[in-house]
């Protein structure tokens, strides 16, 4: 049994973990080009330092109590801005999940992105985005967590367009950047708000002036919501969820660790963060709950007929982020949480498999995949296991995060949300095995190709995490005790340690709605008993319109984008014609007076003489008549 | 104001002042108008000493009654003038002039009007070039020195300015 | 003692001037255009030394003021001349309406 | 020596001047050294300053005053009425400035080896701009001010039309011809401040017109305090540059030298900021703050303006001179919030926008070098040919539209923390042009690196960037990301500056 000091020293260096990435990335910048492949062993060594370190702490953590440590950054004027950071429940968590995921992204690669030429930039983006995502979650006020939330999504932008060359990754990088600062704005306008309001950016001093009444209540809605907006950002919500599917041009690993995992879910991590303020205004709740809502089963509905697997996944992951925002909003602070870590283990689990079988069959159409069963004996049965656990399938974690968010949702009150809920989890279980009978079922089609399984380092991670979709879910259930629930509300005087038990209806509901899904999807792509086209095939009003994401894209597209280039072309004509335009102007006719004037330039010595002197003269006049300047 | 001799002195003076100043812009022929002004130059020359400035009075005499004038006197015989003067300016222009100068004489008038200053007694009389020479060299040596370089450079000047142009009229001719 | 007021001394300079400045800008003769021009620098003449005598604070100093004067006169007669000179020699005229080559 | 250090360092390039003389005019490399070594001095004692400062000592004894002009005897009224002497004395703020100063110069000094004729007038001239440079912010009257002021101008404008590009010419005269505008607004005031007040000297300046009841040579009715604001405004709005006085520094932008513009738009453009932020405010600051709505909205304007004619622009340059402008705004809200936030928000933007934009213009020198073009169309992959030269432009990318970490990231918060507690509409009108940075800048720095290579880079001839050409580069984005991640290296020098500005407003 350690004692007390010793807990707090596991703490102490919690500052180090993000700075293990941070050393990989200047390192590998700096030596990238001697190390060449490498300098893969580097990030993936410095990033096995973070997750030792992150379990030490997480360690520390459930023995002991919050840590916190922080220093004087910036001063302005009387008030002192501080950098620090903090080591409480929902940290701890974090910092596990994004080192762990983080590692095995980093050995994933190094199998994955062998060939690469510029490997050592690969594994720098990865070490820069590790590092910002670390530091976020250990922040202990928003200003940090702000700073490290954009430089995610720098890590983001950079990784996004990793191969530059290709316009569709250049475009989606700008638009992933853009996207998300328009949400950041949110955030930004929020956190300044809560300063002015409450003196402070740290949580515990924005909690305490929310509870004690220090903030008028519409304030704490506007702020909320302010701050749900960055949330909804970085979290793909609708409406600023477009950039999240088009951000699968990048490498698969980054799609994992990053539009799955771990950024993503910094939304989610910022709302639980937050979550006292939103606790103080039902109406932010109210609207926390129906955008996750409504997001969930948009985003799904979406997933349902695209053709692309990472595009698929990217939908999921969108609809589930929803699926956890509809449980923050709800009241499930810990179904949540609980959700998020679930999710961050089987859909890292999906997005690697998934690169797994491009790497194999070099497409990404899971209309020309097939049968790749019986060729990808590691993969297809990892995959099967992270298709199971979305769909919520019992005894799989997916299953029982899912069912705290149900309900929670339940709970609440709100039985439009639930339906919903229960309805996304209906398209969840059908989209995923469509896709995985698509991929692994039938024949082969895509014949002339060496189909191979990858190579160890690749497949290595995958279990891991198999491994963990399956067990993570066993810290939270309703069978053998709600461990992570009480663990992490425990302590925390904003938060009641709940006991979600629900209905018991509801989870057998969940498990038939996610087995119906799963058998549609048998019917109609395995067995081929249902027609694809029994409700509308390709072509189909309902096919084009969910084909086309609702048309999204092209609704920003046409107003705000168009808005926005019509408002600068009409300012460019400004600037030429009416401000150069009356510069000019006022040259043009100086330069006449000067023509004019020129006349004057006789060259006659006197006339000059008698222009100058009469010029005195009037003025010695002007003068002898006021009486002078100083009479 | 009392007809002094002193008074009358000055009368005298200025009068024959003003009276080759007027000569000098009606007469004719510009010889004879160098000479009304050496007459302007000479009764200068009288107020200076009316306000013991003898010194002054000796230079001035020297220079421009003596050595400016035959300078100009040289400029009209070098340039070989048929030597009556034909003015032609535009009546126009004279009689805006003369209204200028009127204004401004009239301005300048009422601001000398104004002006009242109590006269203070002075030494000046009293060994005036001692003085002048004792200030010219402590107080005002630099100036001084400064006025034989401009002298200098004038002079140099004049030389290289007269030289070359007749060298090349010559070339020209040749 | 002199019972000539300083105002009798400044009106003399001052139509002096006024005749120097009408005939300077008058008059065709470059050489009585010259002329004009001492003219005038005797009026200032008489303003410094008769404020050196009669002025707020008599010194000496007016008159050593209008020594320079007188000196930088004769420089600027001896130039002037000498310009005359080269100019005549050029265009074999005195007169200053002819001298207009550096118009634009 | 501590009497006259300052002297010595506004006129430390002076040695360098001289050095240069006794060179020949065809000894390129050795000029190009002189030239450099020739900023060094005036950079040591710069350092030795800020060294000075941060080991606790105060900057006043570096103080000095030499009498110089005296119009007119007023002994037995006032021995100092209608005198101007010769002060120089350094606080926190202009002592930040000058280090921008000395670091920029020598690292223009270094991104001038681009220069391809008569290097010998150009380092004598850049050494010559300098000195104005060093001098305005030393300066602690108006009238020594103006000097130093107007001998910025003229070194500036022979270098834009001398070594500058296709349009040079044109490009110059609009400089000039604009600024020497600001410049006779700004002598009007200050003439009259003299004539009024009987002294330029700042301090006392700021002490004889908020202080009522203090006899003045002739009393300066409250109407006449707003009308010399709105001239001081225009005479820096001109430089700084303010919507809509702005075209000529687009034509600078774009046609003169980028190393020229490295100091152009580091710190010339900078003395506009300076003097409204010493001047304006400091000797008028009721005045100020009654107009502060006004500047604030001019801000948003520049801010947005800036923005929204940068998206649409094809030449990377322009881009850059737009976004000048943008950023400008970001100074004008942070003034106009009149808060300590919004005003140390503003003194770090005029720094970190000074570092931000010599980068980007050094490395626009560095690519145009090689590619001859900085048209956003033209270009495109830059990052297959030129790895590290792309990297770096991204980097500074990313400091200009604020990236946490970066130095544009904290000045941009400080002022709108500031705004927001001044005026929460506007800064919400002003957050927009944060979203449009991103925008602007993105769509022409990844125009540029991202993509295919088009015709125009892949020559076989285009080389990276090389070691003599890195050590600016580098150097400046270690100052930007240092100010980014320890902001306090700015902030504990201004905040005796800042409580003295707004003690002086009253709030």
């Amino acid at each position: 049994m350690l004692d007390k000091g010793d807990e707090d020293a596991m703490m102490e260096i919690a500052w180090i973990i993000p700075l293990f990435p941070l050393l990989s990335f200047l390192l590998l910048l700096a030596a990238g080009r001697v190390l060449k492949e490498k300098s893969a062993y580097i990030g993936i060594l410095l990033t096995l330092c973070s997750f030792l370190f992150s379990v030490l702490v997480l360690w520390g953590r459930i023995r002991g109590d919050t840590y916190k440590a922080e220093a004087d950054w910036l001063n302005i004027g009387e008030a002192h801005i501080k950098a620090g950071f903090e080591v409480n429940q929902l940290n701890a968590l974090m910092l596990v999940i994004v080192s762990l995921v983080s590692f095995l992204v980093h050995l994933y690669s190094k199998g994955y992105m062998q060939r690469e030429d510029r490997l050592p930039v690969f594994y720098a983006y990865l070490g820069l985005f590790t590092f910002a995502m670390l530091g976020l979650v250990i922040s202990p006020n928003l200003l940090q967590l702000y700073i490290f939330w954009e430089l995610v999504g720098l890590g983001s932008f950079l990784l996004i367009g990793f191969y530059f060359y290709k316009e569709e990754a250049k475009a989606a990088a700008k638009k992933a950047f853009i996207m998300t600062r328009i949400g950041d704005v949110g955030l930004f306008i929020g956190m300044i708000l809560l300063f002015w309001k409450t003196g402070s950016f740290d949580f515990q001093v924005i909690f305490q002036e929310v509870e004690g009444g220090g903030i008028t209540q519409s304030m704490i809605t506007l702020t909320a919501i302010l701050i749900f907006i960055g949330a909804m950002g970085k979290s793909g919500q609708f409406p600023l969820h477009t950039w999240l599917p088009d951000a699968m041009e990048g490498p698969t690993p980054v799609s994992a660790l990053i539009h799955a995992a771990t950024m993503v879910a910094a939304g989610v991590y910022l709302v639980a963060a937050m979550y006292p303020l939103f606790l103080a205004s039902t109406s932010a709740m109210l609207i926390v709950a129906s955008i996750g809502g409504l997001t969930a089963i948009f985003a799904a509905s979406i997933g349902l007929v695209q053709r692309d697997i990472k595009r698929i996944l990217a939908y999921s992951t969108v609809s589930q982020l929803g699926y956890m925002m509809l449980a923050l909003g709800t009241g499930g602070y810990t179904a949540g949480v609980f959700h998020l870590m679930t999710h961050a283990f089987f859909k890292a689990l999906l997005f690697l498999a998934a690169g797994s079988v491009i790497h194999a069959v070099h497409t990404q159409d899971v209309e020309e995949m097939g049968g790749l069963w019986k060729k990808l004996r590691i993969t297809g049965p990892v995959f099967l296991i992270g298709t199971l656990a979305i769909s919520g399938v019992p005894l799989f974690s997916g299953f029982f995060s899912k069912d705290e968010i149900l309900s929670s949702a339940w709970e609440n009150g709100n039985y439009v949300l639930f339906g919903l809920a229960v309805i996304a989890a209906f398209f969840t279980a059908f989209y995923m095995f469509r896709l995985f009978f698509l991929v692994f079922s039938g024949r082969l089609k895509k014949q002339g190709v060496l189909v191979h399984e990858s190579p160890r380092s690749m497949t290595f991670p995958m279990i891991i995490l198999a491994v963990l979709a399956v067990i993570s879910g066993y810290i939270n259930t309703p069978w053998f005790g709600t461990f992570l629930g009480s663990w992490l509300t425990e302590g925390n005087p904003y938060l009641e340690p709940e006991h979600r038990s629900g209905p018991v209806w509801i989870m057998g509901a969940a498990t038939l709605v996610s087995l119906a899904g799963i058998a549609l999807a048998y019917l109609i792509y395995r067995r081929n008993s249902i027609s694809r086209e029994w409700l509308g095939g390709e072509g189909s009003f309902l096919h084009t319109v969910l084909y086309n994401k609702y048309y999204v894209d092209e609704f920003y597209q046409g107003t705000i984008v168009w808005l926005t280039g019509f408002v600068s072309i009409f300012l460019s004509y400004i600037d030429r014609f009416i401000v150069e335009g009356l510069v000019n102007g006022i040259a043009a006719s100086i330069h006449k007076l000067g023509r004019l004037l020129s006349r004057f330039q006789t060259g006659q010595t006197q006339h000059y003489g008698a222009i100058a002197f009469l010029g005195l003269a009037v003025l010695v006049i002007i003068f002898a008549l006021t009486g002078g300047m100083f009479g | 104001m009392t007809l002094s001799g002193e008074m009358l002195a000055f009368t005298l003076l200025s009068l024959a002042a003003i009276m080759g100043g007027i000569l000098l812009i009606t007469l004719d022929r510009v010889v004879h108008m160098v000479i009304a002004l050496v007459f302007t130059f000479i009764s200068i020359a009288g107020i200076y000493v009316m306000l013991s400035a003898e010194f002054v009075a000796a230079v001035q005499v020297l220079i421009y009654s003596g050595a400016i004038t035959i300078i100009m006197l040289f400029g009209i015989m070098l340039t070989r003038h048929n030597d009556t003067n034909q003015q032609t300016a535009g009546i126009f222009r004279k009689l805006l002039l003369l209204l200028g100068i009127a204004g401004f004489g009239i301005a300048v008038y009422a601001g000398i009007y104004q002006l009242d200053i109590p006269p203070e007694e002075t030494s000046l009389h009293i060994d005036n070039t001692r003085k002048i020479g004792t200030a010219l060299y402590s107080r005002h040596i630099i100036p001084f020195e400064l006025t034989s370089v401009l002298l200098l450079a004038a002079l140099v000047g004049a030389i290289i300015l007269a030289k070359k142009d007749s060298e090349k009229g010559e070339e020209e001719e040749g | 003692m002199t019972s000539i007021p300083l105002s009798a001394y400044l009106v003399l300079a001052l139509v002096l001037f006024c005749i120097g400045l009408y005939g300077a800008l008058t008059k065709k003769n470059t050489v009585i255009v010259l002329i004009s021009i001492e003219l005038m620098l005797n009026a200032v003449n008489i303003n410094l030394v008769a404020f050196s005598r009669l002025g707020p604070s008599p010194s000496i100093t007016g008159q050593i003021f209008s020594l320079f004067t007188i000196a930088v006169a004769a420089a600027e007669a001896a130039v002037g001349l000498a310009v005359l000179m080269s100019l005549y020699n050029r265009k074999k005229t005195v007169n200053i309406d002819e001298m207009n080559s550096l118009k634009h | 020596m501590k009497e006259v250090l300052l002297t010595i360092l506004v006129f430390s390039p002076l040695l360098g001047m001289a050095a240069l003389l006794l060179v020949h005019g065809t000894q390129e490399r050795r000029i190009k050294w002189v030239g450099i070594l020739g900023t060094l001095p005036a950079l040591s004692i710069s350092l030795y300053l800020y060294g000075h400062y941060l080991a606790g000592h105060s900057l006043n004894v570096f103080s000095e005053k030499a009498g110089w002009i005296r119009f007119g005897d007023f002994q037995q009224i006032d021995p100092k009425l209608f005198t101007v002497d010769y002060e120089l004395s350094v606080d926190g703020f202009s002592l930040l400035m000058v280090l921008l100063t000395t670091v920029l110069s020598t690292l223009a000094a270094v991104a001038s080896i681009h220069i391809k004729k008569e290097w010998k007038g150009y380092y004598l001239l850049f050494l010559l701009l300098e000195i104005g440079m060093l001098g305005v912010f030393l300066a602690q009257n108006l009238v020594l001010f103006f000097i130093f002021f107007e001998i910025t101008l003229i070194p500036a404008f022979f270098l834009i039309g001398k070594w500058g590009y296709a349009q040079k010419e044109r490009a110059a005269f609009s400089f000039l011809i604009y600024n020497g505008f600001g410049s006779a607004v700004l002598l009007l005031v200050i003439i009259t401040l003299l004539a009024r007040a009987g002294t330029t000297n700042i301090e006392a300046l700021k002490y004889l017109i908020n202080t009522e009841g203090v006899p003045l040579v002739s009393p300066i009715p409250s109407s006449m305090k707003y009308g010399m604001l709105i001239a001081l405004l225009i005479a820096f709005g001109v430089k700084l540059p303010i919507f809509p006085l702005h075209t000529w520094m687009l034509r600078v932008h774009v046609q003169a030298p980028p190393s020229i513009v490295m100091l152009h738009a580091g710190v010339l453009l900078k003395i506009g900021a300076f003097g409204i932020i010493r001047f304006g405010l400091g000797i008028f600051p009721d005045q100020f703050k009654d107009l502060s709505v006004l500047i604030i909205v001019l801000g948003v304007i520049n801010l947005l303006y800036g923005a929204f004619l940068a998206f649409i622009q094809q030449d990377f340059k322009m881009v850059l001179a737009y976004s000048s402008i943008s950023h400008m705004g970001i100074v004008l809200m942070g003034l106009g919030s009149l808060n300590e936030a919004g005003l140390q928000g503003a003194i770090f933007q005029v720094v970190s926008h000074g570092l931000i934009a010599a980068l980007l213009f050094c490395l626009v020198g560095i690519f145009y070098e090689r590619v001859k073009t900085t048209s956003i169309k033209d270009l495109g992959g830059l990052s297959s040919v030129m790895p590290i030269t792309a990297g770096f432009l991204l980097a500074s990318a990313m400091a200009s539209l604020g990236l946490p970490g970066m130095s544009g990231f904290i000045s941009e918060f400080m002022a709108f923390l500031g705004l927001f507690k001044a005026d929460p509409i506007l800064a919400a009108i002003g957050t927009l042009g944060i979203i449009l940075t991103a925008v602007y800048l993105l769509r022409a720095a990844m125009g540029m690196i991202f993509g295919k290579p088009k015709l125009q880079v892949n020559s076989e001839a285009v080389r990276d960037m090389e070691t003599a050409e890195m050590v600016p580069v580098f150097i400046l984005l270690a100052f930007i990301i240092l100010i980014g991640v320890y902001p306090a290296v700015l902030s504990n020098p201004l905040a005796d500056t800042i409580q003295n500005i707004l003690s002086g407003s009253g709030g």
